[in-house]
Order: structure tokens, then sequence, then C-alpha cells
């Protein structure tokens, strides 16, 4: 048996979580090493299978087959294909980052003293950040649909943590005021998640009920079940095949997050330290747009079929109210978040397009999209640790004072609103030529988001960046040397992947057309032979 | 079966199989050897000799159910014995397996005697010096002073849990009425024990005693018709005459039986008397006056274990007895089940405090339960069995925490109080999060492979109605979990807070198998669900 | 030679990320890094261009495909360049131009903390402007195009301090954006018509395809032209994109950038060919641009804002040149071209006056300058000279062509856009004259500066003049040399569809005709600005004047439309979210709470109360069970 | 005489024992209902026992009884205790935990 290197993958930030949280709490330095030492690890595993997976080759690779609790017919089963592998590689890439942004967030402030000899938040920051990395890259891999609906919800719990636990340092509430939302944000957040995964439980239910006539007994297998659909031992009744999609639908839908029920995530990332902000919309969430495109569309093809319309509206409502709100936003983590709801929106419909240039686009969107947040935000909250305030008014003139910050903030936004050049360009424009050749009239009203998101970003930029110094702001330090650190390697994957995206689509395509076979959709033909 | 009928006059020796019977009578002989302790050994002795008795007898009789088991009594060798009143099958020993390991934990609970402050240097328990004594009286003054403790605490103990026993293992109607009182009796002078607040713990016994006797009134007269139904006690028998074939019974019986109706009130009644036990709504408002007056650890014990038992009786007695006549009591056993689950869920947003929220809880799980128990089905059984094994671990556990956080006036069960205690411990707070979260159903704790264990069987038997309102009421569940947890974990700490104290040995040592029961079932639960799958058939 | 193409791109784009990443150890030399490197640019252009001409018409053209960009199943997007003689005449024009403004702003900018800053966007425009010019298919020229409106935002904030420059690059890129759509749901319409949209295939296909397709693609197409050129409805932007540095307005917003969208249609003619109702379109807005640009042209006192509204007016010819199909092509690229030497230098010059008046840009407080900056004078004159069409400087030629093709359009149609054109002709001459009395002629009407400072109007170093002499010179001799055996239109005539339109009036005609109404244009503005003082405040004026000096109330328009149904629109969604979409939440979860709370109530404490529930319950149970039998 | 009647009056006392438990406020008199109620069901055993003509509800009513005798003990020791903390029998003053 080969090395089994997805499970190696997943236990690699597991083991460095434990490890990080055993760290006695005055050696909290040591414990930020270890957390970045495992988060390493992790993302030199996840290039391995990046460098291992074949392009070509079958379509889940590196696989592991093991039987887990055969009484509901679950089998520990990984196994990857290019959409998979693109989004382990964000992962394990982006965390190290996180926690490069984090390294001092969750330090007790300065003459604080802690609450109990036991209480380690700086340990226990990294830990739960390694616990959602491992918990998100399994629900990746795994092809399973119960192990991958454990880690779904399984992964809620950490990030509930994570989100009430360690607030950003912007003062705008009483220290107990803050505490507040915080709480009323990370209570959002899980309870909204919970009823999505508590829907998608009722869905699992019910598939286990369906397959139950299998000779082998009920199935969670992906490649099982899709083998008994094609030898026509299992067939779904019509609705019960619509009832399974929209159980796994909306509580994909609440994770991703797509209009109306999207209005967990601007508390969440607001209230959040800009590390999570990014881990919730740039990893966890993505999970979300990950499965529809994995689970919703491979297993319940017709159903997806029939409910395409509505969720194709859903996206574009999403599309254009995440950047209209964007725009009203005063507070810049909030403008964020939004912005985030505005680009779920873009890979949903990219994704139910049914092309594979929406499809392709649709998981590149989600990496360069997990970037390009990820950049944009992590400037953000370097900016917040030093003002103290995520209000877009108490800022002005940070250009003048800390002009590399500036600078990297305005890359993180243009990245943002899809410049060519960097990454999201290429990924919003397969989304929308997706969409376009299939339904022309979506595809132009998706293009309405192309010009919110300019707006909403140099209004965010115009505001805070330039203009006449803020006094408050004259002795603001311009990015140190780890914030640089953090920064720069993003903005050179923007750019990269901009200019040279060949090794995602590559492994992408492929992965895409499969789906697209699952759903027996073909791209419509152009309806001229263009001379070449 | 009716072996006194068909030989009148010639009295035969019964047939007794004492190895099958082995678990339970190992329990009651060891409470009858406590009393007698309590009879005659010096108060200073009392103590160590019944914890020992306790733990050996409860380590005894798990080590019979297993051999039981290993021997085939669990599947193939199923028998019934005692002269037809006791069922030795795999649902039985199961159950008993898991209320003696249950028992052998809560003998650890009992037995703390590190929480409490000593008492003029000596160390005491949660129970009261001297039960008979007024509160705050000058016998109860004395009798702190002299250092009395309540040792009858486990004599009673065992013989509650005998009575559990046979409770899911009883097969005729005479036999389920004795233990279901065998069970209860101690169970109600247990809850006025409490050692602080005994004004609450002495409302607590006497609504349970009331209320419990008013219940097994209507079991009693249930059965009363049951037998005016079918000429019999027996389950196997009543079945009989229930699926159309009495002369096989008794031809002499033909002409006075069969009547519906004493069919369907007896069974509607005998059910009720269950549902009271279980804690399902309407039958459910014992629960949280009792579990909240009652001492903690006779909380977490009733709990889990009385749970377990009533399940297992009423599974039986649906399983063996009223198949034939599902579709007369399916339709209200739906009703309840949803009413459980809602109205727990529900009602335990609001609660302020720790043990009437666990209360609310539990009633929204008997819900849960009782969604298995509705698929009717050898699944439906074995996903049952699994939820109470995993159940009972999860409520030992986090009523262990509970009688851990303590401030001045003894156990600190206001919410608000418990403020900010993951800051001061956050292992503690950790290992209540994650009852909490195996509570709510989260993936890779029991609580999720039970909940999906049930449901999955509930589906599989058509009854996807039930799920989905399961489903709904575990998100309304999660919310007041979540809320302990935001409590715990993202409060400021209050000044005047509650402190944990630091237990002994064998608290501890039962909150890590309690927490490791909720991990390991959670993630690697396929044998336990193998045994409970193999337990998944009534012998009749 | 084809590997040349990619070094043309690479050079400047190589400056920008050096002078961007290196930091401040840059600062010395970094804008001689800048300059040599568009230098270098220009040199390898006429290397190419000696190149091309030693080939036939036909085979001019070279292409260099680099790599597979977005390589999806079905869809497959290269970086590819192709260098035809558009492309020739463009990369020839961007480069130099952008070279000796490169040196120009080497002085202009000599005393900017950032000038290294300054260099990387220039260069990080000349590259984005190359790609533009030299793709060879839509998407890359969609890079280019986005690439040059990035690099014009950059440029026009680029003193960030100032409010007014940061709010006029944000407006300048937005505005920009929503001409990028266009040019992307042109994309998209390619796509799903021809299956690709690299140039050749696409353009040489296009007849093939349904005339409502092509409107479509074409009248996108112009949408995104409107964006990038300034026209009628897209203009907005470019008054305010004068906050820029003036080397930035002269090299971006008068000579390369804005003209792209002409560009554009040009380079689709074969869309457009198909499309006459997309053709039409475009006619109406070069023609109403041209006049919308004269008269705010006419109206400024803000000398580079009036140089703005002339640029706009002068894209404007060129497309109504481009909308006259085949018969206009080659003129619109001729106009182009004369109008980048010319432009760029009247910009560089009025740069060189506000360099030597404090950056004062008001024309009411200048006056007389012509005794303190001779060589200023002269190129600005002579650029004066060629815009207005004085025979036989580049302008005319070009001018005149266009006029001459409007006719040509031929039947009402063309009347009316050979008047438009000769009206615009006279209001040209009209503004710049009054630009040029304004500003070098007549009594000094100076002011102190903010701190105080009287100006001290002073000749540009030989960094500054130098550029502008150069242009001047091609100011002077563009059109002449364009003009000589026809070369421009035989030079373009293998890539550009050509034509003869059939003018009802003769071309010695249109030339005279312009030519007096050129001199109708003068003279009005020496009647009104020569002759007397002019007032250092402006007078009312009529409804007219006060309507373009609001630049005919294009912010206006566009707040009402557009900003405040926005705004209101925002705020109310803000509200929405919160009070409906988010409240159906918490309200939801508040109901399970209120719910609880009146639950709970039931659980009243008394025994006896729970006997009667359990009583009740037992009932309902019997009664059930029975009522299910009896059922 | 038929021994439905002393069904009907075994179902009749059942009634009258459930009314006492929820009218009555004396927990002793509550109590003594519950046997009531005991009682009634026994009545019924013994009823049906001859009805059938065998012997098992005979038997389970001489269980019932001992039954009846230890829950007699346990509930008595309880109401006592209670009596004696609070020096009233009433089940409604017993009403500090609710909600």
């Amino acid at each position: 048996m080969s090395f089994p290197l997805l499970t190696a993958t997943v236990l690699a930030p597991a083991i460095g979580a434990v490890a990080t949280a055993a760290v006695p709490s005055a050696r909290r330095t040591l414990a930020k090493w270890v957390a970045l030492t495992a988060s390493l690890v992790t993302a030199v595993l996840a290039i391995l299978v990046l460098v291992r997976f074949e392009p070509g080759g079958d379509r889940y690779q590196l696989t592991e087959s093991h039987a887990w609790i055969p009484a509901f017919g679950v089998r520990y089963e990984l196994g990857v294909d290019g959409i998979a592998v693109a989004l382990v590689a964000l992962t394990a890439v982006l965390i190290p980052f996180l926690i490069g942004a984090g390294w001092n967030d969750a330090d007790p402030k300065e003459g604080e003293t802690p609450a109990g000899k036991r209480w380690r938040p700086t340990q226990g920051f990294f830990a739960l950040i390694l616990m959602v990395e491992a918990m998100v890259v399994m629900s990746f891999v795994a092809t399973d649909i119960f192990l991958f609906y454990i880690f779904f919800e399984a992964m809620l719990i950490p990030m509930y943590f994570l989100i009430g636990g360690f607030g950003d340092r912007a003062g705008e509430h009483s220290e107990s005021g803050q505490a507040k939302q915080r709480t009323y944000a990370a209570v959002k957040f899980l309870l909204y998640n919970l009823a999505g995964g508590l829907i998608m439980l009722a869905a699992v239910i019910g598939l286990y009920v369906a397959t139950a006539d299998l000779p082998g007994g009920s199935t969670f297998s992906l490649q099982a079940i899709a083998e008994a659909r094609a030898s026509g031992e299992l067939t779904f009744a019509q609705n019960t095949e619509r009832f399974l999609f929209l159980g796994f639908f909306i509580a994909f839908a609440i994770k991703a997050p797509l209009w109306p029920v999207h209005t967990w995530l601007p508390n969440a990332m607001g209230e959040s330290t800009a590390p999570v902000a990014v881990l919730i919309t740039a990893v966890v969430d993505k999970v979300g747009t990950f499965a529809m495109l994995r689970f919703c569309l491979g297993l319940f093809p017709e159903a997806s079929a029939w409910a395409t319309p509505v969720v194709i509206v859903l996206a574009l409502i999403s599309i254009i109210y995440g950047a209209l709100l964007a725009l009203g936003q005063r507070d810049m983590k909030r403008l964020i978040a939004y912005a985030s709801i505005s680009h779920f929106g873009f890979i949903i419909l990219g994704i139910f397009a049914m092309t594979s240039q929406g499809q392709t686009g649709a998981t590149l969107y989600m990496v360069n999209h997990g970037i390009a947040t990820a950049a944009l935000m992590l400037v953000a909250g370097f900016l917040i640790t030093r003002r103290g305030s995520r209000l877009i008014a108490d800022y002005g003139g940070v250009q003048k004072t800390a002009p590399i910050l500036a600078g990297t903030f305005l890359i993180g936004g243009l990245a943002t609103l899809s410049l060519p050049g960097t990454g999201p360009f290429v990924s919003e424009f397969l989304v929308l030529v997706g969409t376009f050749t299939r339904y022309p009239v979506a595809g132009i009203v998706a293009c309405a988001g192309i010009v919110l998101a300019a707006l909403y970003v140099l209004i965010l930029y115009q505001r805070t960046m330039t203009g006449p110094v803020r006094p408050e702001l004259s002795r603001m330090p311009d990015l140190r040397p780890r914030e640089l650190a953090v920064v720069a390697p993003l903005i050179a994957m923007l750019i990269f992947l901009g200019v040279f995206p060949r090794p995602l689509t590559d492994i992408v395509d492929p992965a895409v057309q499969h789906t697209l076979s699952d759903v027996g959709e073909s791209d419509p033909e152009p309806e001229l032979e263009a001379r070449r | 079966m009716n072996s006194w009928t068909h030989a009148q006059g010639v009295l035969e020796t019964p047939q007794f199989e004492w190895v099958a019977l082995s678990p339970t009578l190992i329990v009651v002989g060891a409470a009858v050897v406590g009393v007698l302790v309590e009879a005659f050994a010096p108060r200073r002795y009392r103590y160590g000799t019944q914890v020992v008795i306790a733990v050996l007898a409860l380590a005894t009789a798990f080590a019979a159910v297993v051999g039981l088991a290993a021997d085939g009594h669990a599947s193939t060798q199923a028998q019934v014995a005692g002269m037809g009143a006791l069922a030795v099958d795999g649902p039985a020993l199961f159950l008993q397996g898991v209320l003696i390991l249950v028992g052998f934990v809560s003998v650890f609970l009992f037995a703390e005697r590190r929480l409490e402050p000593a008492e003029h240097g000596r160390a005491v328990d949660s129970f009261a010096a001297q039960a008979a004594a007024v509160p705050g009286g000058t016998a109860e003054k004395l009798a702190v002073k002299s250092g009395y403790t309540t040792t009858e605490i486990f004599p009673l103990m065992l013989f509650a849990l005998g009575g559990m026993l046979l409770f899911p293992a009883a097969n005729d109607l005479l036999l389920l009425f004795i233990a279901l009182e065998v069970l209860s009796l101690p169970l109600y002078l247990l809850c006025a024990l409490s050692r602080r607040r005994r004004l609450l713990s002495q409302e607590a016994a006497v609504k349970y005693f009331l209320l419990g006797a008013f219940a097994s009134a209507f079991l009693l007269f249930g059965i009363a018709l049951l037998y005016g139904y079918a000429g019999t006690l027996s389950y196997a028998g009543i079945a009989d005459v229930i699926s159309g074939a009495p002369p096989a019974v008794d031809p002499g019986l033909a002409a006075t039986m069969g009547n519906d109706a004493y069919l369907l009130i007896g069974g509607a009644l005998v059910v009720m008397g269950l549902l009271f036990k279980v804690g399902a709504v309407p039958f459910h408002m014992w629960t949280p006056d009792v579990y909240q007056g009652a001492p903690t650890p006779v909380t977490g014990f009733m709990a889990a274990a009385t749970k377990v038992a009533a399940f297992g009786a009423l599974l039986r007695l649906l399983y063996v007895v009223l198949p034939g006549m599902r579709w007369d009591w399916e339709p209200v056993l739906w009703g309840v089940a949803i009413a459980s689950m809602l109205a727990g869920a529900v009602i335990a947003i609001t609660q302020t405090d720790v043990k009437r929220l666990l209360a609310y809880s539990s009633i929204a799980h008997a819900g849960f339960i009782l969604a298995g128990v509705l698929a009717l089905s050898e699944d439906g059984v074995s996903s049952v069995l699994f939820y109470l094994a995993a159940y009972s671990f999860v409520t030992l556990g986090a009523f262990a925490v509970v009688t851990l956080v303590r401030d001045g006036d003894g156990e600190a069960t206001h919410l608000s109080k418990w403020a900010g205690l993951g800051r001061r411990s956050p292992l503690l707070a950790g290992v209540f999060a994650l009852f909490l979260l195996a509570f709510a159903g989260i993936p890779l704790t029991s609580g999720f492979a039970g909940k999906f264990a049930v449901f999955s069987a509930a589906a599989d038997a058509g009854a996807m109605g039930l799920v989905i309102v399961g489903v709904i009421a575990s998100a309304i569940a999660a919310f007041f979990y979540v809320r302990v947890i935001v409590l715990m974990f993202f409060s400021e700490p209050q000044e005047d807070g509650p402190s944990v104290v630091v237990p002994s040995p064998m608290t501890t040592s039962m909150l890590g198998v309690a927490a490791a029961a909720t991990i390991v079932l959670g993630v690697a639960p396929q044998y336990f669900l193998d045994l409970a799958g193999q337990a998944g058939v009534f012998v009749r | 030679m084809e590997s040349l193409i990619g070094l043309l791109v690479a050079a400047p784009l190589l400056g920008a990320a050096l002078l961007l990443v290196g930091g401040r150890r840059l600062d010395r030399f970094g804008h001689w890094l800048a300059t040599g490197l568009a230098a270098l640019s220009f040199a390898l252009a006429v290397v190419l261009f000696v190149d091309m001409l030693g080939r036939d018409g036909g085979d001019r053209a070279l292409s260099q495909h680099l790599y597979s960009w977005v390589p999806v199943s079905g869809f497959q997007a290269d970086i590819a360049f192709q260098l035809d003689q558009l492309s020739m005449t463009f990369v020839l024009l961007i480069t130099s131009v952008g070279t000796l403004i490169h040196l120009y702003s080497v002085g202009y900018m000599e005393h900017d903390v950032r000038r290294r800053r300054f260099f990387a966007y220039l260069n990080l425009f000349l590259a984005a402007m190359l790609i533009l010019v030299l793709a060879d298919n839509y998407l890359l020229l969609y890079v280019g195009w986005e690439g040059v409106g990035l690099a014009s935002f950059l440029l026009i904030g680029f003193w960030q301090h100032k409010p007014s420059a940061a709010t006029a690059a944000k407006k300048a890129f937005v505005v920009n954006r929503v001409g990028d759509v266009g040019l992307a749901i042109a994309i998209f319409l390619m796509f799903s018509t021809f299956g690709t949209f690299a140039f050749s295939p696409v353009l040489s296909t296009a007849e093939q395809a349904s005339e409502g397709t092509l409107t479509a693609i074409g009248l996108m197409l112009l949408l995104a032209a409107c964006g990038k050129s300034a026209q009628v409805p897209l203009q907005s932007w470019l008054g305010d994109a004068m906050e820029g540095p003036t080397p930035v307005s002269a090299l971006i917003h008068a000579a390369t950038m804005v003209t792209a969208g002409v560009y554009l249609v040009v380079r689709s003619g074969a869309v457009f060919d198909g499309a006459p109702a997309a053709q039409t379109v475009v006619v109406v807005v070069g023609a109403v641009t041209l006049l919308f640009g004269a008269i705010v042209g006419c109206a400024k006192d803000d000398i580079k804002k009036a140089l703005a509204g002339s640029t706009m007016s002068q894209i404007g010819y060129m497309m109504l040149a481009a909308g006259l199909g085949p018969i206009g092509y080659v003129f619109a690229i001729m106009h182009l071209v004369t109008h980048g030497f010319f432009k760029a230098g009247l910009f560089l010059g009025a740069g060189s006056v506000m360099h030597g008046m404090n950056d004062e840009v008001d024309m009411r407080r200048y006056g007389g300058l012509r005794k303190y900056m001779p060589v200023t004078f002269v190129t600005f004159g002579l650029g004066y000279l060629a815009i207005i069409g004085f025979p036989y400087l580049s302008g005319f030629f070009s001018k005149d062509e266009i006029i001459y093709a409007a006719f040509g359009k031929g039947g009402a149609e063309g009347w009316i856009l050979g008047g438009v054109t000769l009206l615009g002709a006279a209001l040209t001459a009209y503004y710049m004259t009054r630009i040029m009395l304004m500003t070098f002629f007549g009594e000094k009407r100076w002011v102190k500066d903010a701190e105080g400072n009287d100006p001290h109007p002073h000749e540009s170093p030989l960094s500054m003049t130098v550029p502008m002499i150069v242009l001047a010179v091609g100011s002077v001799g563009a059109g002449f040399v364009f003009n000589l055996n026809h070369s421009f239109v035989d030079w373009l005539s293998p890539v550009v569809a050509t034509a003869d339109g059939n003018s009802p009036v003769s071309h010695g005609m249109v030339s005279v005709l312009a030519t007096v109404l050129m001199l109708v244009g003068v003279g009005a503005a020496w009647f009104q600005y020569g002759r007397r003082p002019i007032p250092e405040v402006a007078p009312t004026g009529v409804w007219i004047t006060r309507a373009a000096r609001r630049d005919l109330l294009q912010d206006d328009f566009n707040h009402a439309a557009f900003v405040t149904p926005g705004s209101y629109l925002t705020r109310g969604l803000v509200y929405v979210d919160h009070k409906l979409v988010d409240g159906v939440v918490n309200g939801t979860a508040a109901g399970f709470g209120g719910l609880s709370g009146r639950l709970r109530k039931v659980q009243n404490g008394f025994a006896r109360s729970y006997a009667a529930s359990m009583f009740g319950g037992a009932a309902i149970l019997i009664a059930v069970t029975l009522l299910m039998r009896a059922v | 005489m038929s021994p439905e009647n002393y069904l009907h009056l075994a179902a009749l006392l059942f009634t009258i024992g459930a009314c006492g438990v929820l009218l009555r406020r004396n927990a002793i008199v509550v109590f003594m209902s519950i046997e009531l109620m005991l009682n009634a069901a026994n009545l019924a055993l013994v009823t049906f026992s001859r009805m059938h003509g065998n012997l098992d509800g005979q038997i389970m009513a001489f269980f019932v009884m001992v039954v009846a005798a230890a829950e007699v003990v346990v509930g008595l020791a309880i109401i006592v205790m209670v009596y004696r903390a609070r020096h009233s029998a009433s089940v409604d003053d017993a009403s500090l935990m609710k909600l």
C-alpha cells in the first residue's frame, strides 16, 4: 500500500493543533512556532499532493479506502479530483500566512492579567486554526458523503470558538459591548450553519434510506453511488431527488453564503480578527461552494437542472445585492464581507451555468477569491490593529504615512475588483463567459457586479488611504517585515495566477468535464464555425 | 406457559435459572448485604464497606452480563427464564450491561467526599447527614457534628439498579410492575437526601413520589385491563391473543377474552406509565423539578439509568406485546415524540438553571429516542440501544461536572454563575462543552452517532416526518447548548463566581470515562453499533 | 523579428516592476531607468518599423505567440501579439510620445518626493497601452484596456493627498469600468457566436454572422470605446482627470489612451461594416461629442480643462470618422496620430506654463506670458496652429479629410455630418484662440499663490523644452508627410478597409470652407478676448456658457440619474438587510424565545397541576387510541 | 350478579381516586387517593381472574398489596419528613421549583 498522503495532509495540522495546545501557557512564542511549523508541513504535503496528481489520470486519485462504520455504510474514503486538489492547495498555502498575520492577535493585552493559570489564549488560537485546517482539508478530500458531512459540521465548533473568543482590537464599542457583538456573531454563525447542517443531516439520512436497497446495503461512497446509478441499480424518484438536493443545497448555500441566508457572514467577519475573517471567507466557506460542485451536481443531476433557474437568480441577487451593501458599509471588514457575498454569487453562478468555462472559472474563483480576500483583509487587519478602529471614517491619508501598506491594500483591492493581470480576473471572466453562453441575460446582469466592485473597492481606498493625513494617523508605522512577509507572497501569487493560470486550469478542467458528464450537460456550441 | 392453571393441585417446584438471572441476583443480593451492613457494622466502617460491596457487586454483575452474552444468551441462546417472567436476550443483556456500567460510575459519584468542605474535620458527601432531621434544626446540627453520613444511599442505589435491571427484561406484566416499583421507591428516597438545599430536595422527593405513584396506579390499572383482555399476564400470551390465536393459549378462555376496549385502554395506560418514566410530553412535568431538587449525583444516576431502563421496558412492551396493534398506538406515539422533541427544546431555551436545562434537554432526547422506537424495526431497536448507551454516559458526565462547580452555598447551578468558567478552568469547561456538543448531536461525538442511528432507522421505516421534526428540534436545541458554551467561554468571569473544586480520583476517573465514551462512540462507534445490532431481537 | 514584439512590451513592464519593488534605493536614478526603457521600447519599434517597410504591404504583419493563457475546454485565450500596420502606427505614436513625455517628466516632477513611483506608473501605462494595441485577441486587448485604466487611475490620483485628485481618479476608473463591461459583453457575444475572440477568425467570419448579432457586438464595443475615449454619454471623467500631473494629461488623456476607443472601432471594422445601425450610433456619438467637447472647451477658464474639452471634441471627430466605415477609418487614425502630436505638445506647453506660474491653472490669472516663456510660446503656438487647421499644418490635412469623408456619407446624413464637422472646426478655432490670447497675450493678471509667493514665470528646463520642440515639429510636419502621395492611406490600406465616399462637395471646397470657418472662429475669439482686457472674475455669461462651465450639466445629470438614486438604493438595502433579511432570522430566534417563555409558565410548580397534565395526557392517549380503531 | 358490575365499580373507584389526587391538597389524602386507585386496579384484577377462571389476577393482586405497603412506608416517610420541615402537608406549598 502506498503512503497515505491525503491522510497525512489531514493529520499534520491536527497533530500540530494538539501540540500547539499542549505548549505551557508561558511559552507563547514556542506555541506560535509550533503552529507555523505544522502549517508549513501541511503546505508541503499539499504541494506534494498537487505534484503527485496527474491531470489526465483517473477522476479520483491518491485514493484511500477503509471500512469505518459499516453499520451505517460509512467508509473512510479519501480521494482528490482536480477541484479538490486546487482547494486543498489553497487551504494549506493560506494557513501559514494567516498564522503569520495573526502572530500577536491572541496575546493578552498589555497590563491584562490572565484570568487563570490554565487559560492559554495564544495556544488556543493557533490550535483552533490548525484544527479548522485539518477539518477543511478533510472535507475536501473525503469522497464518502457521510465522512464529508461529519467534518463539514464539526469544523463549526473550532470556528465558533475562533470567532467568539478572539475579537480584533477595534474599540468603537466598550469592552463589554464588543464582547456582546462578538458573541452575537459567533452564535449567529454557529446556529445558522448548524441549522443548515441539520437540514443536510435529514438529506443524508434520506440518502441512506434511498440507497438501502443496493446489493451492498446503504452506502455513502460517491463512487459506489455513481456506479450504481450508471448501472441502473439505483434510481431516485423525482421528488426524492429534489428533496435530497434541497437538503444538501441549503446547507451549502448557508455556508457559501448565498442570498438570502448570508447575514451571518458580515457579523462573523466583522467581529473576528482579520486572519479568522480570512479563514471564514477564504477557506471555510469554500467548502460550501466546493460541495455544491461535488455533491449537489454529482449526486443529483436532474434535481440540479431543475433548480438551476432559481439558483441562478439567487446568485445574481447575491452578486448585486452584496456589492450594493458593500457600498453602504461604514465598517471596512463588513464591507469586505459583503464583497465576498457578491463574489460567492459569481462562484455559484459559474457552478450552475453548467459549462466548462463556468465551472472551471468557479473553481479558479474559489482559489483566487481566497488569496485576494486574504491580501485585502489582512492588510485591513494590520491597519485596524494600528488605529484601533474598523470604521472607514476614522481613516484618511494613510498612503502618506504608510505607503507600502496603502500600496498592498490597493493591490488587494484591485485583485478584488478583478483587474486583469490578477488571478480573479481570469476566474471572473471565465464565469461570465460560461454563464453568458448558456444564459445571456444572466451573464449581462452579472456584469453589473464588475462595475459595483470597482465602486466599493475604490471608495474604500479613497476614503482610507487618500486625502489629507488625519492627525491621529500621522505617526502610523508602515508595514513591518513580518507583515510584509505575509502580504508580499500573496500578491505574488495573485499576479502569477493572473498571468499564468495554466497550472490550475490544467488540473481543474478535466475534473469539470467529469462533473459536466455527471450532470449530462455539454457546452453550447458556437453559432458559427470561425475560420482560424 | 401458564403452568399453574394447567396443573391444578400439583405444585411443581419452579425451575429457576440461577445463571441466567445472575446479574440481577448479584446486584439485589449486594443491596441486601448493604442493608445488613447498615444494621450491624459500626458507623465509621460503613462507608468503606458499602463502597467496596457496591463496586465488587457491580463488577461481578457486569462480568456475569458479559459472560451470558459471550455464552450466546444475547443471540442464539436467548431464553425466557423465571417461569416466563424474565427474558434473557440481546436487548435485555445489552441494557443490563449499560445499566451496570452506569451504576458502576455512579457509585464513584455517590462516594465522592472531597467536594463538600469537611464538617468538623470529617469528609462528607453530597447527602444529608440524617435525612429524618428537620432542616436547620438541632437534630441536624447534632448529626452533622457527630459526622453522620447517609451510607444507606449505596444499598438504595443498588436496589434501584436491581429494579432497573429487571425492568427491560420483564417479560410479563407482573414483573413489569414489580420492577417499576423496585426501581422507583429507592429513587424517591434518594431524591430527598441532599445535604444542601434540603427543602428543594424534599420537595423533589414529594413531587416525584406522588406523581410516580400516580403514574404507577395508571400503569397498574392498565395491567388489570390487559389481563382482562387476554386472561394472562405474560407478554407472549397477550401477543398471541392480539394476533388472533387465543385457543393456542387456553381454549377455556376463548369466551371471556378478546374485548378490544380493554386492550386499547389497557395498552394506552401501560404505555403511559412507561412514558412517565422516560419523561415524555405530556408526562414529563416531574422531570425539571426532580432533576433540580435531587442531589446531583442522584440526578445523574436517575437521568441516565431510569431512561435506559424505561426505554428498555417500553421497547419490549411495544415490540413483543403490541406489534399487532401498531396502527392503534403509532399515531399517538408520533404525537408524543413530536411534542417531546419540540417542547423540550423550546422550553429549554429560557432556562436559567443548569440542572433544569439538562432536564428539559432530557425531555427532548426522550422524543428523539421515541423516534427510533417508532421505527418498529430491528434497526430501530439497535439504534435505540446505541442511543441509550451513548446518552447515558453523556448525561452522567454532564451532571458530574455540575457537582464540581461550587460556591459558598454548594453547587452553583444558576447559569449566570457559570459565566467565564472556561477561563478559570478551561479543561473542565471544555469537557462540559464536549458533553453539550454531544447532546446537540455535533459530529465526532457519540450524540451524533446516536442521533444518526435513530433518525436513519426512523427514516428507513418511513417516518421521515419524525426525522424532519427531529432535525428542527435539534436546531432549536442547539441554541441553548450553544448558549451555555458562550457563557462559559465568551463571558467575563464574575468576581464572586464559583470555583471548580478539585475532586478525588473517583469523580475524575468517572469524568474521564464519560468523556472517553463520548468521543469513542462518536469517532469509532462501529463496535458498539455491532453490539447493539446483534442485540436487536427480542425473545418471546 | 517576431520575438522583438514581446520585448517591446517587456521593457516598460520590467521598468514598472523594478521601480515599484525596488524601493527607495532606486530613487536617485529610477526616472532615468524608466526613460531609458521607454526609449528602448521606441528603438525596438523603429527597428520593427524599418523591418516592416522592407516587406510588401500584404505580408507586413507579424505575430508572436507567447503561451496559452487560459486553456479551458472550448475556450482558448492566448498571450499572443500581432503587429500589423495599424498596430505599428500606434506603437510608434505611443513609444515616441511616451518617451518624450518621460523625458519631460524628469524635469516636471523633479521636486516631487514620489517621482520614482510616477515613473513606475508611466512605464506601467506604456506597457499596458502596448498590450492593448499589440494584442491579437480581444481578451488580451481587454487586459491592456483595463491596464491603461489602472495606470490612468494611478496617475490621475498621483497627488493622492488632494481629495479632488483621489475623487477624479476613482471617477475615471469607475466610468471606464462601465465601458469595460461593454467590451466584456462584446467578447461574450463573440465567444458564443464564433467560439473564439481572436481577431483574425472573428473578423474574417464576421460577415457570416447575423446583423442582429453584429449590431449587438458593435454597440457593446462602442460602449467600451465611449468609456475609454470619453465620448458622450461616458465623457464625464475626462475633465476631472486633469487633476493628474500635466505630463499624464498629455500622454494619457490626450495623445494615447483616450484614443484607444477609436482604435477599437477601427480594429473591429469588419463587425461594424456588417452592422449599419451600430455604425450610425457611432457617428451620432462622435458628432454629439464633437460639439459637446467644443462647447465645454469654449467656456472653461482652467487651461487644462479647456484642453480636455478640446480633446473630447477632437476624438469626436475621430469617432465620427470611424463610424463612417471604410471611407473614414484611415482618416480617423490619421487624425488620431496628428492629434497625438499637437495635443501632447499643447498639454506640455500648458504644463510648462503652470510650472512657471506656481501650478496656477486659471487662465484669467495668466496673461502676457509670451515674453517670459518664449520657447513655450512658440511650441504652443505651433500646436495651436496645427489644431485649428491652419493650412498645411498637421490638423489641416487630417481634419479636412474627416470633413470631406463626412460629406461623403451622402444624402441628408452627409450634409448634417459635414455641417457639424465644419461647425466644430469653427469652434475649435474659437476656443483655441481664446486659450492662446488669455495665456500669452494681454495684460498680466497674475496673483500670489496660496503661500503668498509672487509667480516668477520662467522658461522651463531643457528636459521639458526639448520634448515640446520635438512635438511641435511633429505637429507641423506630420500631416504633410502623411498626405504626401497618400502615404498614410497606402500604409494602412492592407489592414484597414478603405473606400471613396460620394461627397457632394469637392475636396478643395471643403478646405476652403474649413479655412474660412476657422478664420471666423479666430476672429470671434479675438473680438471677445483680444480687443479688451479680460476680467479677472468670469462674467456670469449666458445660459449656454454657464452650462458649459458645468460641463453641460453632465455631473448634475449623472448625480440625479445614478449617484443619488444609487445611494438611496444602497441605504435602503442596508436597512432591508438589517431589518428584513436579518430581521427574519433574529425574529425567528426571538419568536422561539418568546414561545419558550410562555410555555415554561405551564411548569407552575404545583404537583397537582402536573398530575392533571398526566391525567389529561392519559385521556388523550386513550381517546386517540380508541379513535384510531374507530376510524 | 354479573362480574361486570365489579369492573364498573373498579372504574368508578379508580376515577374517584384520580380526582382525589387532582383535587385534594393534603399530601396524605392525595396519597390515600392513590392507594384507592391501586385498590381499584386490584378489584379489577380479581374480577378478571374470576371471569377468566385463572389465578393470575389474584396473584397479581397479592403482589400489588405488598408493593402498596412498601409504597406506604416510603411515601409516609417522605411526607412526614416534609411535614416536619414545613409544618404543612399541603402539596401546593411544596412549589419552590417551577418554570
